[in-house]
């Protein structure tokens, strides 16, 4: 599965996206901790939340293969 | 219908101008801009420009959120939540957000939840840049 | 030493750029801008313009007063405040207060608090036209 | 003595000025009462304020001839 990055988490990664394993049903917690034992330097940020669908997603929300996963680190507009 | 709510994100600079013409009401007697300009220093470190990147299509989403719940919590005739892209250097503008309301007081209140809320919830981000590297704002504790 | 205060009274439209173009600042991180403007109606009566006059000496006094109160109890950098006088109609700009500071809560504060006191102590008068007839407003209870 | 009229001052005095007699150190509390009993209209008023070169002027202030001398109705700028 294909989850796109910006700000840090694309410094992070080295690049606008990562591939995760998909499997039917996976849930965004689950998601969210793929994305940990990949990149244990996440953990260090002050927060890490997923955009399912341009949407902040509960932890329980379950991705669709069709869905646009996007990682959010701290936001700082304004 | 009128437009009640203008939403932009733009890598050109920003207009407060634009925003006033658009929430201009006859109806409006206090109208509030906050301006947010790109400061030169941060905690006593000297900044030479800054790189907001945003996720387009859910920072316009979020905005209109805010925008909305601006218009639910008070008498808001209308509102333009205008936000900056790209590289930006001292004093340049990074967002503007104006509201119009009947009476001041509400437009005082409503311009600054809506700034206090883009910054929580849209997803944008900021890099700043110093002398001798550079960080995106908030990241890390 | 660089002029911090901008007050003007003028009988010509008021520019709202060029208050933020006073106030601008390279430390300032928040300007807030009141822009108060002619209202269609009050309590349900048409209004079909408004003149205001000024006592101009000492209104430019007591709006120097206000400005230099805010410097006093909030960390501004720099504050423009013009008013209108003469004859407005309806979506004319009647005033405008810029606030520029480090942080934008204290610019909203001190902003909110300048148009407050403005409409207090500085001695303008604003005479509202009806259909048939007008009044000075605020001078009768 | 020439005490200068704005707004709702002007309108109920019929013009830009008006004309209190003066006394060597009379104070702004007796020129308030000279004024209201010229022009009764002004108790109806909100307020009224009495500005001397420039400034708001206390009751117990005492009036020098070469003062300007203003009357300040109720306030309505903004």
């Amino acid at each position: 599965m294909k989850v796109l990055t910006f700000g840090i988490a694309k410094d992070i990664v080295g690049g606008p996206e990562m591939d995760i394993p998909y499997s039917e049903g996976m849930s965004v917690l689950a998601l969210k901790k793929a994305v940990l034992k990949n990149y244990p330097q996440f953990e260090k940020l002050n927060s890490l939340a997923i955009a399912v669908n341009n949407e902040y997603a509960d932890d329980d929300l379950q991705i669709r293969p069709t869905d646009e996963v996007v990682l959010i680190p701290p936001v700082s507009g304004g | 219908m009128e437009k009640k709510i203008d939403i932009q994100i733009s890598d050109k600079p920003l207009s407060e101008q634009t925003c006033l013409e658009f929430v201009a009401h006859p109806g409006a007697g206090g109208i509030v801009n906050f301006i947010g300009t790109v400061r030169n220093q941060t905690k006593g470190k000297a900044v030479i420009k800054l790189e907001f990147e945003a996720y387009v299509p859910m920072a316009i989403s979020e905005m209109r959120k805010i925008a909305e719940r601006t218009f639910q919590q008070w008498p808001v005739q209308k509102m333009a939540i205008h936000h900056r892209v790209g590289t930006l250097t001292i004093g340049e503008i990074a967002v503007i957000i104006s509201v119009a309301c009947p009476h001041r007081k509400a437009a005082f209140d409503a311009c600054s939840f809506a700034i206090d809320t883009l910054k929580e919830t849209v997803p944008i981000w900021k890099k700043e840049f110093f002398e001798n590297g550079a960080v995106w704002v908030a990241a890390h504790p």
